[in-house]
């Protein structure tokens, strides 16, 4: 008889939708069907029976081949790399358990690695700016239940959270807004006009590349200042207007992503629109959050921060202080520089998606890619360990792009004998005693 | 005043961390005992005897003690951190963190610094004969405590985020520089004798930027008060005076608002 | 003559790119939605071509051969947006303003025909700039 | 287990009623016994010229969760220059204002502390705060989920509806692995959802239509009916302004005409958290002053409260509660980051760095009430000492407050070295206080008093037999006290001996053994209700943006629990 698992959280973006309805085949061993599910959400429960899965370890032959090894053979291997090399980098873990970023944080004290995490390349922009200026926020049930004006920043979730606005920020009734999206009014400034600009009552293009002059706008404009005529393609008056509807509600909320995080300034954008935010709070209730991405990046941070302060970046090399300077200790900059021997990825694909300039110096490196499946990373890498896929074959936490801390489920049994990112680790961690101990 | 040398007899194969090349870590020291003191590379605690050879010995204090550094620093960090008195020339380039939180005494880089120099400096004199990377001048990641005084001037061109946060101080720049100038900052002062990019004093309460050259795009939270006549830095001009930034909050003295000031030269 | 245009890049996410990348980095789904340089219908006049031709995108860091198309998600002339991953990547520039994140939107790149130029694979495009490529 | 056999060091039990007289005290299989019960392999420890307390308890602190952990990573400038590793077994520490885990652990034990409460946790973040509290080595710890605002309880208790409500509440405590009723800013923190706030007992909640009182009095109501461990553990309204005692005395007098009820000796119906912050006279910043007296005089009359102090350390900390109006104020006042988080349903929290200088005459006046608060009180039992870590200042500062309260020499040191000390004195009554803490006295103010208030008394906060072998031993001797204060300071923040459940675990200020740290939590069983588990499956559909399956925080979270089971069927 098929199963059905319920409450299942899905294990794709920071959304973290935990409505799921997953079948399963009687021996534990096949999803049959998921429900609720977005497209993406729906393909990665799928992709565990895709066919052509690594199941086993497999090292880079010099003839650039692939050859199959023991996961003993590549945990030796991982090891004798991150106890010799002086220093390294050791990204990913977004796509992890915060059960199992405890376990890699271990290893990373004791053999000198740097943690990054995918906020690197994604919201450490935004990481910055709240370390600069703070940040009015909430969680997304808030959203719900009491927003009235709801403004995309440069992040288009109608794609990239594709259930962002059913669940949470446009279409929901919630206690004090029985109306739902006909209570609400929705704004998107973007430089495309988006799949999310559409369901939009107000769009707002704007010039590539001028977020922050904008911004600055709507902040100067909400104290009565003059301004130029146009801003970043944006008329004054249109500027002043929406800011005058903004005060008008009873609840505002900002929800910003990789268009403001990725384009010039940078954490400089998500600055200004943050202290708008704060500025906002003086004439009614106003919030502002980040579109996390990788559906376990912000656990990464929360994790990271508890152990050492710090939420990306972490730079454990000299084994007795952790340090932190994005620019210095974050990935690109230090595979660029040159300022790492080895890599270890885990749980992200920094293969596609880091520059080239990044992905080269590290085909460099002796490097070792943890992942449950083939991606960029594993081929440029000595050794590819596949694992079980976290949040369906094996449990854990994760957190929100709001925080919530949410447990994903196990739905069905992984390829027998593949180990759990956990049970990698452990190994790993052993092993590197054993060999610092021999030392 | 007595002189330690330091001369680089091999390159490290990362970046070689030096917050131990300081004229206050070096006082009273001779140079077998220069030679014990730590540097590191990543997990490897090693010498600054195995990467320099060193001469000469240093003063009693700080302020008595010159370091001299030759051959090429371009991977080395930290050098110059915290100094309180004394002199240290660099005759390459350096890499990040030369001159943080440097609180008096003389550093001068003949060569480029790279980023994060001159992070929250105090006090003392830093002069870079070549360009200067990003967040010259600024405050440590968080840290509302940028540049609170001192005096930092650049030959060449300098990168973005220059003097963010700062509250006192005066940089000089003689070249250009890219965006995000004197972000967030509630006093001191900026003078750029080049050109700048864009984002000149966003964010900004208080403090002074001059620039001599042009700015690519005026932040619109400035507007244009008057025309005056300054002396900067020995040259006299007529400059436009903006205020701003006006989406920012401002203190008020006498019940005036105080704002930030960009004044472009005519 | 080869007809050759100034774009103002951007490397964005797109829920193609989204399913792709899930149903697998080697699949053909994930080819179809990242190998692609979406442009405004006014820079495929000028640059003279159909849409689904494959262009030369060239940046300050290198090139890459990818499908030019028309999308949903308007672009105004002069932008052009390439989904994030392999190929994107190809051109955007490792600068990251010392602040850890690289280049991904608003660097300029220029286009040209390469109608005959084959579009690598995911992995082949990455092992090529890696000189992994066996020929 | 090993045995010990601690000799002639000076032993201070408020339970025994011991004031420093040199007894031995056994220890076997975790628990402190008779020394006839030891045999003859108990290793021997000689405390000579040294004292002896049980393990001391932190009753209100902020060491674990989201807002802990949003002001660990938003304020990186707090671990420059401060992260470092002590040779040896311990993991990396950092931090100076808001530890990590680690340093949180390891600074409690190496000041003699075996425990503490993390004061506020959001029932949906509870998960976090377990992780963290899982995290955290040496230290047992609990956590107090927040009820002040939260809308189940705001709907029970608009119609008076207790035992709906307390069968709401023991649902959350078991879900949450939570121990009991924290309350922040009752109301206001609902209204601050709309930017508004409740700033005395009587302002109405937003829709809600209920007041502060109200819920306050429901709380004590529910609390007692349910019989837990601790009483309601409150967070009045008002906090941080000029003339907020008043509010303050409206919120303690609610206690009169209830009676604690409940099997754990427990003797309090309310404890009044962080005071200092909510003793201030005055109607400006200009006028500010302390009604530490005021506030004291009717806490040493009314028996059925307890309370703790919130002394502020001066130092550049960081500041972060559940009471996200008052945040947004000290924002406002400052104007250094200001985060916020509000939590659907429940709660808010904010954060703010905040810089107690000694030069200025406010921050003075807060040191001297918190202060004052302990050397007005007249039961050490039932007042206790506390930095509302890290609001007032860091704990790892105790010793330093310590000194203070221990030494009027300290104090007058302290009070000469501001720059307004003549405004400071002026404002305060400190300078005229001649009292000096006793050991006796602060044992039972971190120790017995907190654990009788906690509804631990009978296993923790003592040295008689019977009870769990948490034991600090500090180098000071009471038959020979320094006359420098500097060395009372020093004697506290690193204990020469600290076991933890019969374990040693700190060595001569050096942390030896990562003990067993446990989570204690309450498990109340109650009468089945079927209006509140329709109500709770009506809001998660509705409301909640997470599934009611994925709210309780599971057993491997807290895989060493301590569960503290109550009937309340009866």
């Amino acid at each position: 008889m098929p199963k059905v698992v319920t409450d299942v959280t899905c294990p794709f973006c920071g959304t973290l939708c935990d409505d799921l309805e997953v079948t399963v085949s009687d021996d534990n061993k096949k999803i049959l069907s998921v429900r609720n599910a977005c497209a993406i959400g729906s393909e990665k429960f799928n992709h565990t029976s895709l066919p052509g899965r690594v199941t086993r370890p497999r090292k880079r032959q010099p003839d650039g081949t692939f050859k199959e090894i023991t996961y003993d053979e590549a945990i030796d291997w991982t090891a004798n790399m991150l106890v010799k090399s002086k220093k390294t980098l050791m990204y990913g873990w977004a796509s992890t358990s915060c059960q199992a970023m405890s376990v890699g944080h271990e290893i990373a004290e004791k053999v000198g690695g740097v943690v990054d995490n995918c906020a690197t390349v994604c919201h450490g922009s935004s990481l910055i700016a709240i370390q600069d200026v703070g940040i009015p926020s909430c969680t997304l049930g808030e959203v719900k239940n009491r927003a009235d004006r709801v403004i995309f920043w440069g992040c288009n979730p109608a794609h990239a959270h594709p259930r962002h606005m059913s669940r949470y920020s446009i279409f929901p009734r919630g206690f004090f807004t029985v109306k739902g999206h006909k209570g609400r009014k929705i704004y998107c400034v973007d430089c495309r006009h988006t799949d999310t600009a559409r369901v939009a009552d107000e769009f707002i293009q704007i010039q590539q590349g001028y977020d922050y002059e904008l911004l600055d706008a709507f902040r100067t404009a909400a104290r009565g200042e003059a301004l130029p005529d146009t801003i970043g393609g944006v008329p004054k008056e249109k500027v002043y207007k929406i800011v005058e509807d903004l005060k008008a509600g009873r609840f505002g909320v900002i929800f910003f992503g990789m268009g403001l995080t990725h384009t010039l300034g940078r954490n400089h954008n998500i600055d200004e629109a943050i202290s708008f935010t704060r500025d906002m709070n003086d004439f009614t209730k106003f919030s502002i959050i980040a579109m996390r991405g990788h559906w376990n990046v912000t656990g990464s941070g929360q994790v990271l921060s508890w152990q050492y302060g710090f939420p990306y970046a972490v730079d454990l090399s000299r084994r007795n202080k952790a340090r932190y300077q994005t620019g210095e200790t974050t990935s690109v900059d230090l595979l660029v520089r040159n300022e790492v021997e080895a890599c270890f990825n885990i749980a992200t694909d920094p293969g596609a998606h880091f520059p080239i300039d990044a992905v080269v110096s590290m085909s460099k490196k002796p490097t070792v890619t943890v992942d449950p499946h083939i991606n960029m990373s594993t081929e440029i890498s000595d050794i590819h360990i596949p694992v079980a896929m976290v949040g369906v074959e094996t449990g854990g936490c994760a957190y929100r792009m709001d925080n919530v801390p949410i447990e994903t489920r196990k739905v069905v049994d992984a390829p027998d004998g593949m180990l759990t990112d956990v049970e990698l680790l452990t190994k790993i961690n052993e092993r590197v005693d054993q060999l610092m101990g021999a030392k | 005043m007595k002189t330690v040398t330091l001369t680089v007899k091999q390159a490290p194969e990362l970046y070689l961390e030096c917050e131990n090349i300081t004229p206050d870590t070096f006082a009273g020291k001779k140079a077998d005992e220069i030679a014990q003191l730590p540097a590191y590379q990543g997990k490897e605690d090693t010498t600054l005897g195995e990467y320099f050879t060193i001469a000469g010995e240093a003063g009693a204090t700080a302020a008595e003690t010159q370091i001299i550094l030759k051959g090429d620093c371009s991977k080395m960090k930290y050098i110059g951190i915290k100094m309180t008195a004394g002199e240290v020339i660099v005759n390459s380039s350096t890499d990040m963190y030369t001159g943080g939180w440097m609180k008096g005494g003389k550093l001068v880089v003949k060569g480029d610094v790279h980023s994060f120099c001159g992070l929250g400096m105090e006090g003392g004199e830093f002069i870079i004969e070549g360009n200067a990377g990003n967040y010259l001048g600024a405050s440590y990641r968080g840290d509302w405590r940028g540049m609170q005084g001192g005096i930092i001037r650049v030959k060449g061109n300098v990168g973005s985020d220059i003097c963010t946060f700062m509250n006192g101080g005066e940089l000089i720049v003689e070249g250009n520089a890219d965006v995000h100038i004197a972000t967030h900052a509630e006093g001191g002062k900026i003078v750029i004798k080049g050109n700048v990019n864009r984002r000149v004093g966003g964010q900004m309460v208080k403090g002074e930027v001059i620039v001599f050259g042009k700015i690519g795009l005026m932040m619109p939270g400035y507007k244009y008060t008057k025309d005056v006549d300054l002396e900067v830095d020995g040259t006299k001009a007529n400059f436009a005076e903006y205020v701003g930034d006006l989406g920012e909050r401002h203190p008020k003295r006498k019940g005036e608002p105080v704002y930030g000031k960009i004044f472009l030269k005519k | 003559m080869t007809n050759k245009i100034s774009l103002n890049m951007i490397t964005c996410r797109s829920i193609k790119q989204g399913v792709g990348m899930e149903a697998g980095k080697t699949s053909q789904k994930y080819f179809d939605a990242c190998s692609i340089i979406e442009m405004h219908a006014d820079d495929f006049k000028k640059l003279g071509i159909w849409k689904n031709t494959n262009v030369k995108v060239t940046s300050s860091v290198g090139s890459v051969i990818v499908k030019a198309v028309e999308t949903r998600q308007d672009l105004y002339p002069g932008l052009g947006h390439i989904p994030m991953g392999p190929w994107a990547n190809q051109i955007v520039p490792a600068y990251t303003f010392s602040t850890g994140e690289p280049c991904f939107k608003g660097f300029p790149v220029t286009v040209e025909v390469a109608m005959n130029e084959p579009i690598m694979s995911a992995v082949d495009v990455v092992k090529n700039a890696c000189g992994l490529l066996k020929k | 287990m090993s045995e010990y056999i601690i000799r002639n060091g000076h032993v201070f039990d408020p339970v025994q009623g011991i004031k420093g007289d040199k007894k031995d005290i056994a220890v076997k299989d975790g628990k402190i016994v008779e020394t006839s019960a030891l045999s003859a392999s108990a290793k021997q420890i000689d405390a000579k010229g040294k004292s002896i307390m049980a393990g001391a308890m932190e009753v209100h602190a902020h060491v674990a969760g989201p807002k802990v952990n949003l002001g660990r990573w938003y304020r990186p400038e707090d671990k420059l220059f401060d992260s470092h590793k002590t040779p040896g077994m311990t993991r990396i520490e950092g931090g100076k204002s808001i530890p990590t885990v680690f340093k949180t652990g390891y600074s409690y034990a190496r000041m003699g502390y075996t425990f503490a409460m993390e004061a506020a946790m959001p029932p949906l973040y509870a998960r976090h705060v377990h992780e963290e509290i899982h995290d955290t080595p040496i230290i047992d710890e609990a956590a107090l989920p927040v009820f002040g605002n939260n809308w189940f309880m705001l709907e029970y208790l608009k119609n008076h509806e207790i035992e709906n409500n307390a069968a709401y509440v023991a649902w959350t405590l078991n879900q949450t692995k939570g121990y009991g009723i924290k309350i922040v800013n009752p109301g206001g923190t609902e209204a601050w959802a709309w930017g508004l706030n409740c700033l005395t007992v009587n302002d109405p909640v937003p829709y809600f239509e209920i007041t502060p009182a109200e819920i306050i009095k429901g709380l004590i109501e529910t609390n007692e009916y349910l019989g837990l461990p601790h009483s309601i553990h409150i967070h009045g309204n008002n906090l941080g302004n000029p003339g907020n005692y008043n509010v303050t005395l409206d919120t303690l007098k609610l206690v009169e005409g209830y009676k604690a009820k409940n099997n754990f000796g427990r003797k309090q119906v309310m404890h009044a958290t962080h005071v200092q912050f909510h003793a201030y006279g005055g109607d400006n910043w200009g006028n500010f002053e302390s009604k530490a007296k005021e506030i004291m005089d009717y806490v040493n009359m009314e028996k059925s409260i307890t309370m703790d102090t919130g002394n502020v350390t001066l130092d550049e900390t960081t500041t972060m509660t559940a009471d996200g109006p008052f945040e947004h104020h000290l924002g406002g006042l400052n104007h250094l980051k200001w985060a916020n988080v509000d939590v659907e349903l429940e709660t808010a929290a904010g954060v703010v760095p905040y810089i107690y200088s000694p030069n200025i005459t406010v921050c003075g006046i807060q040191w001297a009430i918190g202060l004052e608060l302990a050397l007005y009180a007249k039961d050490p039992m039932r007042c206790f000492i506390t930095t509302d870590h890290p609001n007032a200042g860091p704990f790892t500062r105790y010793p330093r407050v310590i000194k203070w309260l221990m030494s009027k020499k300290a104090r007058d040191a302290q009070i000469k070295a501001f720059k307004n000390s003549d405004k400071v004195v002026a404002a305060t009554n400190i300078a005229t206080m001649d009292r000096e803490i006793t050991l006796y006295e602060l044992a039972a103010m971190t120790r017995a008093g907190p654990a009788a208030s906690l509804g631990l008394g009978k296993d923790y906060g003592g040295l008689k037999p019977g009870m769990n072998a948490d034991i600090a031993i500090y180098n000071i001797n009471p038959d020979n006290m320094p006359s420098d204060p500097e060395e009372i300071e020093k004697a506290f923040s690193g204990v020469a001996y600290l076991f933890k459940d019969g374990k040693i675990c700190v060595k001569d200020g050096t942390v030896v053994d990562n003990g067993n740290k446990r989570t204690f939590w309450v498990d109340v069983k109650v009468k089945p209700n079927k209006q509140v588990a329709h109500d709770v499956k009506e809001k998660f559909l509705k409301y909640y943006s997470v599934n009611e399956g994925n709210y309780p925080v599971p057993d491997s979270f807290a895989p060493h629990p301590y569960v503290i089971a109550v009937d309340a069927t009866q």
